[in-house]
């Protein structure tokens, strides 16, 4: 089976590698807004660490 | 085994074992995905009927069953989080949600492109996919429920009640969107039950994949839940190396 | 919001809850109605946690929130007659020897809409009367009262302590109530 | 001193319940009101044809019946919930799952009870032949009674929320939909002339299973509405 063949895939290209890639894209997405979600409420908390220092 | 599970549901000990633990699920989840996806677009056989375009099969029916996993996990987070007033179940059900709602959306759109070839347009009222619209739905209301609360407290207690009217009224929606269907079309798609070995276990890694991927992603976004529930400050202040 | 507060009550008692705003009055009057659920800590009354027997409590509770809980399309009789009916059986004649000890018999048949809102806190209080409650829990209940309604108001707690009653009550100006010293709770 | 039984209680919060409701008569008539304008939106967009308009009147009535009782959904508890009344309700003594039955059931009679009382005029309009009107009344008599009981859930959560009745149509409305699919079902079968018992009963099925469930998480939600 060529390379070709295989990104041909029976004439269902234009269905199966969407869907494929958007399966992966949402999975890649999932981790990256999971890991801001962190570095944004690990950051909220600093912040407001700092002002409570400021305070007393 | 109570006074142990006390210690790891006290948010230090909780943030701490969750980065621990995050990459013993995330690699594995990685190398089960990536033999997955080769196993189901390389080694299996195609379908005798439906060709090369079968191999949708093996992002759709994992996305799908984690749609309903992840809703029903959320749900028995939140019914233990109102019972024994536990933050950390009430955390669990609020990252498990996006989660959810993501796999659901992908079912929803591989189900979608799936149906373009098999029946000719992009859209059929099938029950299957019928259902998990009706779900989507279900998830959407959740996080916007969630969303417009401020009250952290209130808005953990006011969804989980949600989700678990929201369970219960699961089946009844399946069931009655499988019998209106019923009455107006045949039988649709086709019966992973027929398959054979070869063309199954690329559908079985990836769903283990999945299961550990959102094992993965639910811990990272426990410790983010867990930073934003916590006022005690000592270990925060050390945990962020101020 | 509120840090190691400890309070407790005896009959005949009544408890003057001060501070200045924001401090949490109404937090810790809600907390005690077991209308908010305490973070850390319990609420007993008469020994017992106030979340085992809820429905005990409740009926020897009554609240004056900041809201009156009137109905504005609703007359003061009917508002009484609903309002404390769901809680226990009364007569029409209660109802009105009540509103006329509150002096706002004449108002009997006028929706609580076209009150004055002096009017409204007396017909809020009327409630709490009629109630028959041992606990009175009153947040502000001078709020809107002409000089003869604080009068009015501090004697009807005084009368209720000294007949074995005792109340919580949030308020920022010193209370005077005829025969008995309020102990004072500060909050900061 | 007699504390008021469970019966003469919540009998006296329906009682007071309809009388604030006929005081403020629009709150009454504007659901129905609205039934019948989107029920007349109907021909206009698709034809005046009897044949055509058989064929969808039976999603076209129930889909305007949910939507018109959702309308006044949002004010099932949120007066009692501004002035304080449910404070008061909720310390009662009475059992909060019991008044929020009699309050659900309240709404009911003043919202759902005269969509299908003018349900009829409704489905006349649309063609639908005279010995479906039983079924039309029946299913509808059931439905609205679902979404009251289902949707007082909805309205105890979305007490005090920001854009709260948007909120609330996005929460009710996926939870109502098998109340939909059989009701509309079995409209349309009595329209084809049909036996509709099959979809009525299921109907009947979900109607007690809200009834009985849809209470208890109503007064969690107030409870948690009420922090």
């Amino acid at each position: 089976m060529s390379l070709a063949d295989f990104f041909y895939m029976g004439g269902y290209a234009a269905y199966l590698w969407p869907a494929f890639g958007l399966v992966v894209l949402v999975l890649v997405y999932n981790v990256w807004s999971a890991r801001r979600a962190l570095a944004e409420a690990r950051r909220a908390a600093a912040r407001r660490l700092q002002m409570e220092e400021t305070r007393s | 085994m109570w006074k142990w599970f006390h210690m790891l549901a006290s948010p230090p000990h909780f943030y701490r074992i969750a980065g621990l633990t995050i990459p013993w699920f995330g690699w594995p989840a990685l190398v089960l995905i990536l033999v997955g996806l080769y196993g189901g677009l390389v080694l299996a056989p195609a379908d005798y009927q439906q060709g090369d375009g079968f191999r949708i099969f093996y992002v759709h029916v994992p996305s799908a069953i984690m749609s309903m996993m992840v809703y029903g996990i959320m749900a028995t987070a939140a019914a233990i989080g109102l019972i024994w007033r536990m933050k950390l179940a009430h955390a669990v059900a609020a990252a498990s949600a996006p989660i959810g709602a993501w796999f659901t959306f992908c079912a929803l759109a591989t189900g979608s492109l799936w149906g373009k070839p098999m029946w000719g347009t992009w859209w059929e009222w099938d029950a299957r996919l019928t259902s998990e619209l009706i779900l989507l739905f279900l998830y959407l209301g959740y996080i916007a429920l969630r969303s417009s609360i401020e009250d952290p407290q209130r808005a953990d207690r006011a969804s989980a009640v949600l989700a678990l009217v929201g369970v219960i009224n699961l089946p009844i929606i399946h069931y009655s969107v499988v019998w209106w269907n019923s009455l107006h079309q045949g039988s649709t798609m086709f019966n992973p039950g027929a398959m054979s070995i070869e063309m199954k276990w690329p559908a079985l890694s990836m769903l283990f994949g999945f299961m550990l991927y959102y094992g993965a992603v639910l811990f990272v976004r426990l410790r983010a839940e867990v930073i934003r529930r916590e006022r005690n400050a000592a270990w925060l202040r050390q945990e962020l190396a101020l | 919001m509120l840090k190691g507060v400890d309070l407790d009550a005896s009959p005949g008692e009544v408890v003057h809850v001060a501070g200045p705003n924001g401090t949490g009055k109404t937090t810790l009057l809600r907390v005690l109605a077991g209308l908010l659920p305490a973070e850390g800590g319990e609420v007993y009354w008469r020994g017992r946690s106030i979340r085992r027997d809820r429905d005990e409590y409740n009926a020897e509770l009554a609240y004056l929130g900041h809201e009156n809980a009137l109905k504005g399309d609703l007359t003061a009789f009917e508002n009484l007659h609903y309002g404390v009916g769901v809680r226990r059986d009364l007569s029409g004649t209660e109802i009105e020897s009540t509103l006329d000890h509150l002096g706002i018999l004449r108002c009997r048949d006028l929706p609580a809409r076209v009150l004055s809102a002096g009017q409204r806190r007396r017909l809020a209080m009327s409630r709490i009367l009629l109630l028959g409650a041992t606990l009175w829990i009153l947040d502000e209940p001078f709020t809107n009262l002409d000089v003869a309604g604080v009068g009015l108001f501090s004697t009807l707690i005084g009368d209720h302590a000294a007949a074995g009653g005792m109340a919580l009550l949030a308020a920022h100006q010193g209370l005077d109530i005829p025969g008995i010293q309020p102990r004072l709770a500060e909050l900061d | 001193m007699q504390t008021t039984g469970l019966l003469k209680a919540g009998g006296l919060l329906y009682s007071r319940d309809l009388r604030l409701a006929f005081r403020r008569w629009e709150q009454v008539t504007q659901p129905v009101v609205f039934f019948l304008m989107v029920t007349t939106l109907f021909p206009l967009a698709l034809s005046p044809e009897q044949a055509q308009l058989r064929q969808v009147a039976a999603g076209v009535v129930w889909v305007a019946a949910l939507l018109s009782a959702l309308l006044a959904l949002e004010f099932m508890f949120r007066s009692d919930y501004e002035d304080g009344t449910l404070e008061q309700l909720v310390l009662s003594g009475q059992p909060l799952w019991w008044l929020a039955l009699v309050k659900a059931f309240a709404h009911w009679t003043v919202s759902g009870l005269p969509l299908v009382v003018t349900s009829p005029l409704v489905a006349a309009s649309l063609a639908v032949p005279t010995g479906a009107m039983m079924t039309v009344v029946a299913s509808l008599l059931l439905g609205t009674g679902i979404l009251s009981f289902l949707g007082a859930v909805g309205a105890g959560l979305t007490l005090g929320v920001r854009r709260g009745s948007v909120l609330l149509s996005l929460l009710v409305l996926p939870l109502t939909m098998p109340a939909l699919i059989f009701g509309a079902r079995a409209v349309d079968m009595a329209i084809m002339g049909d036996e509709p018992a099959g979809p009525l009963y299921l109907l009947g099925a979900l109607f007690i299973l809200s009834l009985t469930l849809g209470p208890f998480a109503t007064s969690a939600a107030l409870k948690v509405s009420m922090e």
